[in-house]
């Protein structure tokens, strides 16, 4: 009786933490970059484009001249998602879809679109994606934890001879 | 004859009396109502994001009340157990609703232990237990700001910058919680003439009211009731007291906890270190001024509560700079009304329990004027 | 039916409190369905005998107790009230154990209540199991028809008339299948007279089934309209055990009270035939557990007058009526003039003053020392041991003044301490009281109530406290009124005792009259 | 050979009696100061300094502290309404100010001014804890709470002028904090004021809490003092010999509020500045756990309490920042004393054995 107890116990923890497990794996949010930048590799030159649109699920979500950056948050380790390509003034549109995986974690990566649209193999093109480190802030930042108040002790202090 | 007629009115009285609260806010609200110049649009709006934000996190409340701890001020401890799995959360990048369930999952463990040690306390401290849980709120709210602000980035691993103090260890000031704000609110949402209602956080309030009235059918509810009336009669019968009373105090402090998580995925943002140290104070007045008291409270009162005390407290800044020229005067009232109610609730709890012990002799004198007639 | 081995044996029980021996030597045997009378003053010893019979703790910690309970003739020991339980054995108490905000079946099944399992329970265990309300309600039905007294079992114990909560709890005692043997704790104390009755016929109901109940009252009528045998108890000797058709009231009553030393005429004086002192008019006091109910007595001026009667009957609300602790009405005359009632004060005022039974709630002060302990009431009524400072506007403490009159006290008194610094809660039991006597003599009072002065003192302190109180009436000629369950104390000190029975005064006798009258006057009306 | 060790064995019980008696959490804070003490000079921090540090605010809180002890003579329980009195305390400052006082008569005139509000609030107070007994501690926490926040509201509405303490431009309503240097600011502190090296004393604030502690002292040794002190150790007793026990702990939270009213005012004259609005919700706390700290409990106090539980509370309020950043560059010095303050009420609210009855 009581190990049945135990055993349902031990049942319903374990599927708490499958739950948590699994929402770690579903809800991982990444960040991909849409690069539409020009890229050497191998001796090689792949040129930007004129334009490119990008859809995810069917929503656009950047719209892409050259050397222009765009991203698109999301969920989960990979990434469908559509592009639209106009290579100069006039052409008709190519649409290209394309699944790209992430690594669980990375925080977000970075796609060079010619290189991909050019075949490359995906180191080529992928690049881990960086936070620039911002210097300025800190001086805002100051936490103050006054329970009691007592935020005069330092001050107190300061006018001490 | 006229003995009757005393007693209906002062039966009318009592019902004014016991319901005293409620009915002075209804009065309020409806003196400020006009002169806030709010539509109605935007004040049901507004009382329906308060409604799904706060409702779960003042039904924590019930248990304590019921197992006679009074008002369990050490709620607190179930928001700081929150506010550290969505931390992690937030350091984790998990986003969206699963962020929101793996924050309440992994909040229970944390809320359970800290509950655990309140309910001991206040075993120690029996019979002065509100005090008792207002003291250990602060009480932990130190141990918090030392894991959070000193132990997170150095001991316990912290990896993102946005979280992280530029100094290098400890949490900023404000965590930004974009990633998951609203996910549990937006999904199943729908709009009645311009008023947005979110299902599925209406759903899980309304699931948790049934698991408490389920609960109180329980063989543990049950226990809980015949504690809160009476320890000594309870333990006689053979009823482990000291472990019910823990016991209501854990499952209070996992439900704060989960309410949290429920209250800042609507907020979207997340102040370190004060998100904690007024809702407690918050939820307790919300549930008084819904007429509840020390000894007894239902979910009716939760639910009225929230409504009428969060229209007091939308109403109450453009009321008062309405009034007084002053936007401030009116933030400075809502919280003097918060107070103010608790204050008033617990003066009326200490003199009806005085006025309970009372009253015998009139009786006997009474008899003898019986005795005298006959 | 066997006959051969009794339900219950009790055999050469024993029983002291720290070297005070509270029970000695006592047999006694109990059939099945056979209801026994317990009968006996206060402090007779009846209730520790139950305390051993039902497990309760305070026995086992204050050192067990010597002989054996045989319960089918198996030697039984119980540890606490729930192994006494499960071997089938139930107490109503005298104070109520029931939840107040439950209805009757709710606290019929109190922690035994029918249950339905739940997925919940499987998780977090039985105590999530639902309650069974239909079942629950089935089974407190099924009691209540046991007990064959009507009660309602959706009403809340709030709600319900004193008797009605007595009989939840001899409903709830009947739920439990394994009963075999019921003590009832003067169950009849707060019942109506039909309630009453009610109660006798659910006994004789009780007893047909195969119950067994002790049965423990003051009404003596009931015990022989019901019981089958009376077994009386007296100073924890069990005098006599005898067939309830074998004998009568008035023999009860003298096995009850009768010393078996037979009254040593003491050289008491006359009563003194002088005017009255203090004239108490139609009072009534709600004091808890200690009723008084439309009370007129006459003090003479310089008498000692006793109070006494058994627990419970009113006699220790009188003095804390009068004396304004408690809420009393009436008319309190003292002197000629009326002393208003509520109002501590102004009784001090008036040169009464007041010994409490309550020594440790209102008698002192126990974490301050001796000195203020003596000298408090004296300082604060009449100005006493003060030195007047700053041109009278301050008044401020004479410590000298103070520790002189204590030292005069500890003298007289024979107070055991180690200095007047003492705190009181460090100090004996017999010599608190004597502190409290200090304090009450320091008053210079003309008219002193005492309360059970000798309630927990031992032998020694009890004559030196009787004496102080005697040579206190006879050198300065103060009445005195003493409060006492004792009555053989009364009788060695009182000029009259005053009688009270169920909240009255039963009747007033020159102290010189036999135990057996008592006796009489203290069952007359008890309620 | 056996003697000697009997004499050690009662001498280390008696020892071991002190100890219980003095109370582990308070060992426990006195061998922590005594330690920072020790490793102060090491951090770089100078001894003088910090002496003078601690005396310094124990000259702006005791007072304050003292507040706390007329109402646990009378068994009213700890102040935790403390800001009821703070309250009036402001007011006399502030009205003070706004009716043109300076320097120290601005002081006395304070005193002057708060008193009749110290007396009212103090009769409302004391009548409303009257009502009810035995909850004393959690209401009084809420009706401080509640009046603290109605004044926050008073101090933006009353019509006060004066441009150093009201808003410049729309001339409504006071300033969060603003300094009193023209006015009452460091008027006891400076009086008779004594500097050795770098020592400094502040004699006057000093001597001002020396003149209060004694009334006190003296009030306790009266008639109604011996009075109070029996109706907190046993109200019943109290009762039945006599007293009026509602009266006598009504005198004692009127002149715990009064206490409190004079206690922020040399709490201010200290610090130089007065802050209002939210300011005074913090400041009971800080005072409850100090008086615990010296040995108090929740019906006990002494004035010996008082000046000990301010040093050892103060002492670590000023030392433990100084010394925490010398040695390991991390201020935990906040989180210390939320825990440690806390720590002690809990200690205090958890004792079983309140009062022996």
């Amino acid at each position: 009786m009581n190990k049945r107890r135990i055993l349902f116990s031990a049942a319903a923890i374990l599927l708490l933490i499958a739950i948590a497990a699994c929402m770690m794996v579903i809800g991982r949010g990444h960040t991909m970059y849409f690069d539409n930048k020009k890229l050497e590799y191998e001796g090689q030159t792949y040129d930007t484009y004129r334009r490119i649109n990008v859809f995810v699920g069917g929503e656009q979500v950047a719209k892409l001249s050259a050397k222009d950056r765009g991203m698109a948050t999301f969920m989960g380790q990979k990434l469908s998602f559509d592009i639209e390509v106009t290579k100069e003034k006039g052409d008709e549109p190519v649409t290209y879809s394309y699944t790209v995986k992430v690594p669980y974690k990375e925080d977000g990566i970075v796609l060079n679109l010619p290189g991909m649209i050019a075949g490359l193999p995906e180191e080529a093109y992928t690049t881990v994606f960086v936070p620039m480190v911002t210097e300025d802030e800190g001086a805002d930042e100051e936490i103050v934890i006054d329970e009691f108040g007592m935020s005069d002790v330092t001050e107190g202090e300061d006018t001490e001879p | 004859m006229n003995n009757k007629n005393k007693t209906a009115s002062g039966k009318l009285l009592n019902l004014l009396g016991n319901n005293a609260v409620p009915i002075m806010f209804i009065i309020i609200i409806a003196f400020c109502i006009p002169i806030s110049g709010f539509s109605s649009l935007f004040l049901l709006n507004e009382i329906m994001t308060r409604l799904s934000r706060n409702t779960f996190l003042i039904l924590s409340l019930l248990i304590p009340i019921m197992a006679g701890m009074g008002l369990n001020f050490g709620m607190t401890l179930g928001a700081m157990a929150a506010e550290i799995a969505l931390i992690f959360t937030s350091d984790w990048q998990i986003w969206g609703i699963p962020g929101i369930v793996l924050a309440m999952i992994m909040s229970i463990p944390i809320s359970a232990v800290l509950g655990l040690v309140c309910g001991k306390i206040l075993n120690a401290a029996k019979g002065r237990e509100m005090i008792t849980s207002y003291i250990i709120s602060f009480f932990m709210n130190g141990v918090y700001q030392l894991v959070v602000l000193y132990m997170m980035g150095s001991i316990i691993p912290i990896v993102h910058n946005n979280i992280k103090l530029p100094r290098g260890y400890g949490v900023r000031a404000s965590v930004d919680l974009t990633r998951i704000r609203k996910a549990l609110d937006n999904v199943l949402s729908v709009n009645i003439g311009g008023v947005n209602i979110p299902v599925l956080t209406l759903l899980i309030i309304a699931a948790m009211c049934l698991v408490i009235v389920w609960f109180r059918r329980t063989k543990l509810g049950q226990d809980m009731r015949a504690v809160g009336q009476d320890m000594e009669v309870a333990r006689a019968a053979g009823i482990d007291v000291e472990g019910t009373r823990i016991i209501s105090i854990v499952i209070s402090t996992v439900l704060a906890g989960i309410g949290m998580v429920i209250y800042l995925q609507n907020m979207g943002d997340m102040a370190t270190y004060s998100s904690h140290s007024q809702i407690g104070m918050f939820c307790i007045a919300a549930l008084l001024v819904g007429g509840a008291s020390v000894d007894k409270a239902s979910i009716g009162n939760v639910f009225l509560g929230v409504i009428l005390f969060h229209t007091m407290f939308i109403l109450a800044p453009s009321a008062g700079a309405k009034i007084t020229g002053n936007e401030v005067v009116g933030e400075y009232f809502r919280v003097f009304v918060s107070y103010g109610v608790i204050t008033v609730a617990l003066v009326m709890y200490e003199t009806k329990k005085r006025r309970a012990k009372a009253g015998m002799g009139a009786q006997l004198a009474a008899a003898q004027q019986e005795g005298d007639k006959r | 039916m066997s006959n051969q081995v009794p339900l219950l044996e009790l055999k050469n029980i024993k029983k002291d409190f720290f070297g005070n021996q509270v029970l000695e030597d006592i047999n006694l045997t109990l059939d099945e369905g056979e209801v026994l009378g317990l009968v006996g003053e206060n402090g007779a010893g009846k209730s520790t005998l139950m305390k051993i019979l039902f497990g309760m703790t305070d026995i086992r910690d204050t050192g067990g107790y010597g002989g054996d309970v045989l319960l089918n003739g198996q030697k039984v020991l119980f540890n606490s009230p729930f192994d006494a339980l499960a071997a089938g054995i139930g107490m109503v108490h005298q104070e109520f154990s029931l939840i107040p905000g439950f209805t009757a079946t709710e606290n019929i099944l109190l922690n035994r209540e029918p249950q339905r399992k739940s997925v919940a329970s499987e998780v977090f265990g039985e105590r999530l199991n639902t309650l069974n309300r239909k079942e629950m309600s089935t089974q407190s039905s099924e009691a209540i028809a046991k007990m064959g007294v009507h009660i309602e079992s959706d009403m809340e114990i709030n709600d319900m008339p004193v008797g009605h909560k007595q009989f939840t709890e001899i409903a709830r005692e009947l739920s439990k299948a394994q009963l075999k043997l019921l003590i009832l704790d003067e169950p009849t104390a707060v019942l109506t007279e039909q309630e009453a009755e009610a109660l006798l016929d659910s006994i004789r109901g009780m007893s047909k089934r195969g119950i067994a109940v002790i049965f423990i009252t003051h009404r003596l009528q009931e015990i022989l309209n019901v019981c089958n045998k009376v077994a009386v108890m007296r100073d924890g000797v069990l005098v006599k055990d005898v067939p309830a058709a074998e004998t009568n009231i008035s023999e009860i009553t003298r096995w009850m009270v009768g010393r078996s030393v037979a009254d040593t005429a003491q050289d008491r004086r006359e009563p003194p035939e002088t005017e009255t002192i203090m004239s108490i008019q139609r009072l009534w006091v709600d004091m808890p557990g200690e009723t008084v109910r439309d009370v007129n007595l006459e003090v003479r001026r310089g008498e000692i007058l006793g109070i006494g009667g058994l627990a419970g009957q009113g006699k220790l609300g009188i003095p804390n009526g009068v004396m304004g602790l408690y809420p009393a009405g009436g008319k309190v005359i003292f002197e000629g003039k009326e002393i208003p009632l509520n109002q501590p004060r102004a009784c001090l005022d008036s040169r009464l003053a007041f010994v409490s039974e309550d020594r440790r709630g209102v008698g002192l002060l126990l974490d301050e020392s001796l000195e203020w302990n003596i000298v408090f009431p004296a300082m604060q009524i009449h100005d006493k041991f003060l030195k007047p400072r700053l041109g009278g506007l301050v008044k401020w403490r004479d410590e000298k003044a103070i520790r002189e009159v204590t030292a005069r006290y500890i003298d007289d008194l024979k107070i055991k301490c180690t200095s007047s610094k003492q705190k009181a809660k460090e100090l004996s039991g017999g010599n608190q009281q004597k502190v409290c006597l200090a304090k009450a003599f320091a008053l210079e009072p003309n008219f002193l109530f005492v309360s059970e002065p000798t309630r927990g003192i031992d032998v020694g302190a009890k004559a030196l406290v009787l004496k102080a109180l005697e040579k206190f009436n006879r050198e300065s000629g103060i009445t005195i009124v003493m409060i006492s369950s004792e009555l053989e104390e009364l009788r060695q000190i009182c000029d009259r005792i005053a009688i009270v029975s169920g909240g009255r005064i039963a009747g007033i006798l020159p102290a010189s009259r036999s135990s057996e009258a008592f006796g009489e006057l203290m069952v007359s009306s008890v309620v | 050979m056996s003697e000697v060790k009997e004499i050690k064995r009662t001498f280390i019980d008696g020892v071991r009696e002190n100890l219980k008696s003095f109370g582990l959490p308070r060992l426990i804070i006195t061998a922590f100061l005594l330690l920072m003490f020790i490793i102060a000079p090491f951090t770089g921090a100078n001894f003088w300094v910090q002496i003078t540090n601690v005396i310094n605010r124990f000259s702006w809180n005791a007072v304050l502290v003292l507040a706390m002890v007329p109402m646990v003579h009378s068994g009213c329980g700890l102040n935790f309404g403390l800001p009821v009195g703070i309250i009036a305390g402001l007011l006399g400052a502030t009205l003070s100010i706004e009716w043109g006082f300076i320097g120290p008569m601005s002081f006395v005139m304070a005193i002057v001014i708060a008193t009749p509000f110290a007396l009212l609030f103090g009769l409302a107070y004391g009548w409303l804890l009257n009502k009810i007994k035995g909850g004393e501690m959690m209401i009084a926490t809420y009706v401080g709470f509640s009046v603290v926040s109605f004044f926050c509201m008073m101090w933006l509405v009353l019509p006060y002028k004066k441009p150093d303490m009201a808003w410049g431009f729309e001339g409504t309503g006071l300033r969060t904090t603003f300094p009193i240097d023209k006015y009452y600011g460091g008027v006891l502190s400076n009086f008779l004021r004594i500097q050795i090296g770098r020592l400094v004393i502040p004699t006057g604030a000093l001597l001002f809490f020396a003149l209060l502690a004694l009334m006190i002292w003296a009030f306790l040794h009266t008639k109604t003092g011996t009075a109070m002190t029996a109706v907190g150790s046993n109200a019943t007793f109290a009762r039945a010999a006599g007293i009026n026990v509602d009266r006598i702990r009504m005198l004692s939270v009127v002149m715990s509020t009064w206490l409190a009213a004079v206690g922020i005012l040399v709490y201010e004259q200290g610090f130089g500045f007065v802050q209002l609005y939210n300011a005074p919700f913090n400041m009971a706390l800080p005072a409850v756990s100090a008086i615990l700290i010296g040995g108090a409990t929740a019906n006990k106090a002494s004035i010996t309490n008082v000046i000990i539980g301010t040093i050892l509370f103060q002492g670590m309020v000023t030392m433990t920042p100084t010394v925490m950043n010398g040695l390991i560059n991390l201020d935990i010095s906040e989180v210390l004393r939320v825990v440690v303050s806390n720590g002690m009420i809990l200690y205090a609210l958890t004792r079983k054995t309140e009062a022996t009855r």
